[in-house]
């Protein structure tokens, strides 16, 4: 009987199990071994070679509904930058809510180093719709495309901006992407005009973007949480003033929803292997069952 | 304040959802009817305010002469209405058949120019070599082929062909299985994003307005 | 009806005629290949497709081989008959223009004829407005000519909202409100197939599915009891019309794929060899 | 009949044929692909006439089950409710009336109140609803993923590889040879890049192939089931 039981499970004990697998790890870090991958330490490394006087552009081309995987990407990067004081010229290219998680993160990060000034060592620019064409625009001049900063100052007025003017004067772009916008970055950008690029992408899209780190056209790539975790990981260990940040209780960052995807895969591999054997034991006993 | 205030009413809608995973219950059938009425209107938002009203009726008021042409789709649309007057409800078909004979038309090229020919373009390859192992390349194109013969309709499957496309049925079963296992990770994603939104960034947004 | 499809043949000959003809011309900055497998395969498989039409009206014979899930049709709306329940039908998520919807309306009018001959309650859920139209003209006509246009009211076919998650939150309560003994999920289905798909196994329906989209096929092959993939979903609305033009078309479109099958094992010998244009051919830049 | 069939069919047949057309002369012939953009734009304004016709089925429906007071009415008025702030707001800016200037954001970027709206009801009642999937996606692989065969078992081994290369976990299995922390999530790229990548190829050549011949069907007329029409 209590095979049936155990084939037959309430599907909200799974539910439940799922639940509380997931808000845990991201409430309180678990710890599990985070290895970083090549693609990984190839962004990484390339940071560590910029510093004061360096620009970096960071485009977020991602939305809401990708944000537990692709924000913790954003912040760890531009902490490495604000570390290292690089400057950063921050736009959106993606239209369903790229333009609030710009300004969000930004400003989030931004705030955490209060000696940085807004428009001196950072910018944002905002929103530009027309991706592609956006881009190649953005090789013969940025204040084409982006006259004002999203605060509405024209760029002629934002000392940074005054060092920007084509893609000559930026040192790395890192697109947080979403889609395929980060691939454009790659076969578009970086191949017209070949300035450096690195992608943070979804799980979903990593895969697609390989043949581009094969060919050179990107130099780095974090692909989804597991990419997220494996950068927080190699900033922590360079820079382990920014440890709290990383280890404290209710803050969501990639090693922990790293944590919760580990947890959550574990219980549904356990939930199949149980499954299958009850399943064997109960065929198994009904065949003994049958006479002859 | 109207932040905050904005958070709480997203976090209880939220929970109003999840209930239903214990049972369906009245709060999620107000949560459900609430989200079904909300999302009509936003639709109809969208629609009036970036497509009807740029597209159709501003270029029409404004410039009446050079874009009269537009009195064809607008006749075209409101002729779907025929349906509520039963004498004439014959007469909304013709819009239908306007309408879907010129997407079929856009997606029989566009089927086979951006799906047939690039896919078996893409399979011409010599099988000896791969990414990751030499049979990659044999491995993927005997997959390709079981599997167009597996959906060959005009004849029986047995013999030789019932072996092939029994073998493409194999290579479905592991490409779906691969790919099933591949979208646990993104899945359980967007559930630590609304975790995240409940019982962190709500939960701050409070703290800092006590 | 053959006049109209010559003049289609004659309308498709002339376009690529003409784009052939001026297909090399120097300065387009288009390379003529690119361009000319796609026509190439154009003409073929109209040729194809025609002349297996043509052939079939003259009364030759045409085998099908048997699709499990359209079997399953008839049964599952027996089943909500013999139960005194509601049979379910979701025409996708997709717009009217795609044609997986398209394909899905065929499949309706069977399942709504089956509907009215059993006079078993139909329910079809819709979040595409213009599908929603074709579906009543779809359904009304299947009553009319199950001969129970009586039984045929303005709620059988319903509009839900265009909005993927709230059609697919309502959907999901009706299902476990009204219990419908049979789902159909037959069309272009996204992110919204495993949460019917789940919902509708809980409540303990049969469950026939049916997309072309490969992201969501394994989802619906995993819970449900039956499953028309991708081209099974395109020829479901010709095999159960049993009509010979419609059964030509999937000859024709059989051989096409019979044609390609040589064509890239040719490729791949090609290949072998040293000899890449087979591939250059169809490859589009 | 003519009116009510035949004409229809014809329609179908010459607007079908349009953009066939145009798709093969549009590089040679400059000019062409000023029908398909105009074309197009007609379309989008149809579908939005067809939203109201949904629009006006869901109020019917509504005001009937109130009416009738059927099981459930109460809920038919939140749903009236939400419709009516939700779609008087997008009305309003669509008009431009009053406070309500732009739809998603005001002239200076100010938040509108279809915007607060938007982001305080309609988006994490959509990112609740998908993120049921995560627990349903458990529970599937649960209940389904039982060795009935041996095609059931070739699923389950490669979706049980995959997940478990996705994770830590795969790493640490066989940590203790050399190298073996990459074998797990190199045999998950492998799945994916290999025999996924060959089924959903051969399901999409085929699927495209059926979506080419449905067309074909009904440009000809042979396929006119969205008519409700029969066969001659």
């Amino acid at each position: 009987m209590k095979l049936e039981r155990l084939v037959r499970l309430d599907r909200r004990i799974i539910y439940l199990l799922i639940a509380v697998g997931t808000l845990l790890p991201i409430l309180w870090r678990i710890g599990f071994p985070v290895s970083p991958t090549p693609p990984v330490q190839a962004l990484f490394a390339r940071l560590e070679t910029l510093g004061p006087g360096d620009i970096v552009l960071a485009s977020f081309d991602y939305g809401p509904t990708t944000a537990p995987e692709i924000t913790p990407m954003a912040r760890a990067v531009l902490r490495h930058c604000f570390e290292r004081r690089i400057r950063v010229v921050a736009i959106a290219l993606f239209p369903l809510g790229g333009v609030t998680m710009g300004g969000e993160v930004l400003g989030e990060m931004a705030a955490e180093y209060p000696a940085l000034r807004d428009g001196e060592d950072y910018v944002y620019l905002g929103y530009k719709d027309g991706t592609q064409a956006a881009m190649k625009l953005m090789g013969a001049s940025f204040a084409s495309v982006f006259p004002f900063s999203n605060a509405g100052v024209p760029v002629e007025e934002i000392p940074l901006m005054q060092q920007v003017r084509n893609y000559a004067d930026i040192d790395l772009v890192v697109s947080f992407s979403t889609n395929v916008i980060g691939e454009w970055w790659a076969n578009l950008v970086n191949a017209q005009f070949g300035v450096p690029v690195a992608v943070g992408t979804t799980a979903v899209w990593a895969p697609k973007h390989f043949a581009f780190l094969d060919s050179g056209q990107i130099l780095g790539l974090l692909g989804g949480l597991k990419g997220a975790s494996e950068y927080e990981h190699l900033l922590v260990a360079a820079y382990p003033r920014l440890e709290p940040l990383y280890e404290r209780a209710g803050v969501y960052t990639a090693m922990k929803g790293m944590d919760a995807q580990t947890v959550d895969h574990a219980i549904i591999m356990l939930f199949i292997l149980i499954g299958n054997a009850a399943h064997f034991w109960m065929r198994r006993r009904e065949s003994a069952r049958r006479p002859g | 304040m109207g932040q905050v205030l904005g958070l709480w009413i997203g976090a209880f809608l939220t929970l109003c959802v999840f209930s239903f995973l214990y049972r369906d219950n009245p709060f999620f059938r107000f949560a459900e009817s609430l989200f079904a009425g909300i999302s009509l209107g936003y639709y109809i938002g969208t629609v009036s305010a970036n497509t009807l009203a740029p597209n159709l009726f501003r270029p029409l008021f404004r410039d009446f002469p050079n874009q009269a042409h537009l009195l064809i789709p607008l006749l075209l649309g409101l002729n779907l209405y025929c349906r509520f007057i039963p004498r004439i409800a014959w007469m909304a078909r013709i819009s239908l058949a306007v309408y879907i004979a010129y997407f079929v038309g856009i997606n029989m090229v566009q089927k086979l120019q951006g799906e047939v020919v690039p896919q078996i373009g893409a399979t011409i390859l010599s099988p000896w070599g791969g990414a990751f192992t030499p049979l990659d390349n044999l491995i993927l194109i005997t997959g390709v082929v079981c599997v167009m013969v597996y959906f060959y309709f005009s004849i029986e499957h047995k013999g030789p062909v019932g072996a092939v496309s029994r073998l493409g049925i194999w290579f479905l079963m592991v490409g779906f299985g691969a790919a099933f296992g591949y979208t646990v990770m993104g899945r359980v994603s967007l559930l630590i994003g609304r975790m995240n939104y409940l019982f962190i960034d709500v939960v701050r947004a409070t703290r800092q307005i006590l | 009806m053959r006049a109209t499809v010559f003049l289609f043949a004659g309308a498709a000959f002339l376009a690529g005629a003409r784009a052939l003809g001026q297909g090399d011309r120097p300065g387009t900055g288009q390379s003529p290949a690119g361009a000319g497998a796609p026509l190439a395969l154009f003409l073929l498989f109209s040729f194809l497709v025609i002349f297996f039409i043509v052939r079939s009206r003259r009364g030759h014979e045409l085998f099908i081989r048997r699709i499990p899930g359209i079997q399953a049709m008839e049964e599952a709306v027996g089943r909500a008959t013999e139960l005194g329940k509601k049979v379910l039908y979701l025409p996708g998520g997709g717009k009217l223009e795609d044609n997986q919807t398209i394909a899905s309306l065929a499949v309706l009018r069977h399942v709504a004829s089956l509907s009215a001959r059993h006079a078993t309650d139909l329910a079809v859920l819709n979040k595409d407005p213009l599908t929603f139209a074709a579906a009543r003209e779809t359904v009304q006509e299947a009553y009319l000519q199950a001969g129970r246009p009586d039984l045929y009211h303005d709620e059988v076919v319903t509009y839900v909202t265009y909005d993927q998650f709230a059609f697919t939150g309502a959907v999901a309560g009706y299902m476990v409100r009204e219990k419908p003994a049979a789902n159909f999920f037959i069309g272009d289905y996204q992110a919204e197939a495993l949460l019917l798909a789940e919902t509708g196994q809980a409540t303990g329906a049969i469950q026939i599915a049916g997309t072309a989209e490969v992201t969501q096929l394994p989802f619906f092959a995993v819970v449900c009891d039956y499953t028309l993939m991708g081209e099974e979903l395109y020829a479901a609305g010709a095999y159960l019309s049993r009509e010979p033009a419609m059964l030509g078309s999937i000859k024709g479109q059989d051989f096409t794929k019979a044609a390609l099958i040589l064509y890239l094992i040719a490729g791949i010998v090609l290949e072998v060899l040293g000899v890449h244009w087979l591939r250059d051919f169809m490859s589009i830049q | 009949m003519f009116w009510k069939l035949r004409l229809p069919l014809i329609l179908t047949f010459l607007v079908g044929c349009v953009p066939v057309v145009t798709f093969f002369l549009a590089e040679r012939v400059p000019g062409v692909s000023i029908v398909p953009t105009t074309v197009e734009r007609y379309m989008v304004i149809i579908a939005g006439f067809a939203l109201l016709l949904g629009v006006v089925n869901v109020v019917q429906g509504s005001v009937r089950r109130i009416a009738q007071r059927r099981p459930g009415w109460p809920f038919a008025i939140s749903l009236l409710a939400g419709l009516l702030v939700m779609g008087s707001f997008g009305v309003l800016s669509a008009l431009r009336v009053g406070p309500f200037q732009g739809l998603l954001a005001g002239p200076r970027g100010e938040v509108t109140p279809f915007l607060w709206m938007t982001r305080h009801f309609f988006d994490p009642l959509q990112a609740a609803i998908f993120s049921l999937l995560a627990f349903y996606i458990a529970s599937a692989a649960f209940r389904a993923f039982r060795v009935r065969n041996l095609e059931a078992a070739l699923l389950i081994i490669a979706a049980f590889l995959v997940m478990l290369g996705r994770t830590p976990l795969g790493e640490y299995i066989f940590r203790w040879a050399p190298g073996g922390e990459r074998w797990l999530p190199g045999l998950t790229d492998w799945f994916m890049a290999v025999p996924n990548t060959a089924a959903q190829r051969g399901v999409i050549i085929g699927a495209a192939l059926g979506a080419a011949s449905l067309s074909l069907r009904v440009i000809l007329g042979i396929e006119r089931s969205y008519l409700g029409a029969k066969e001659r």
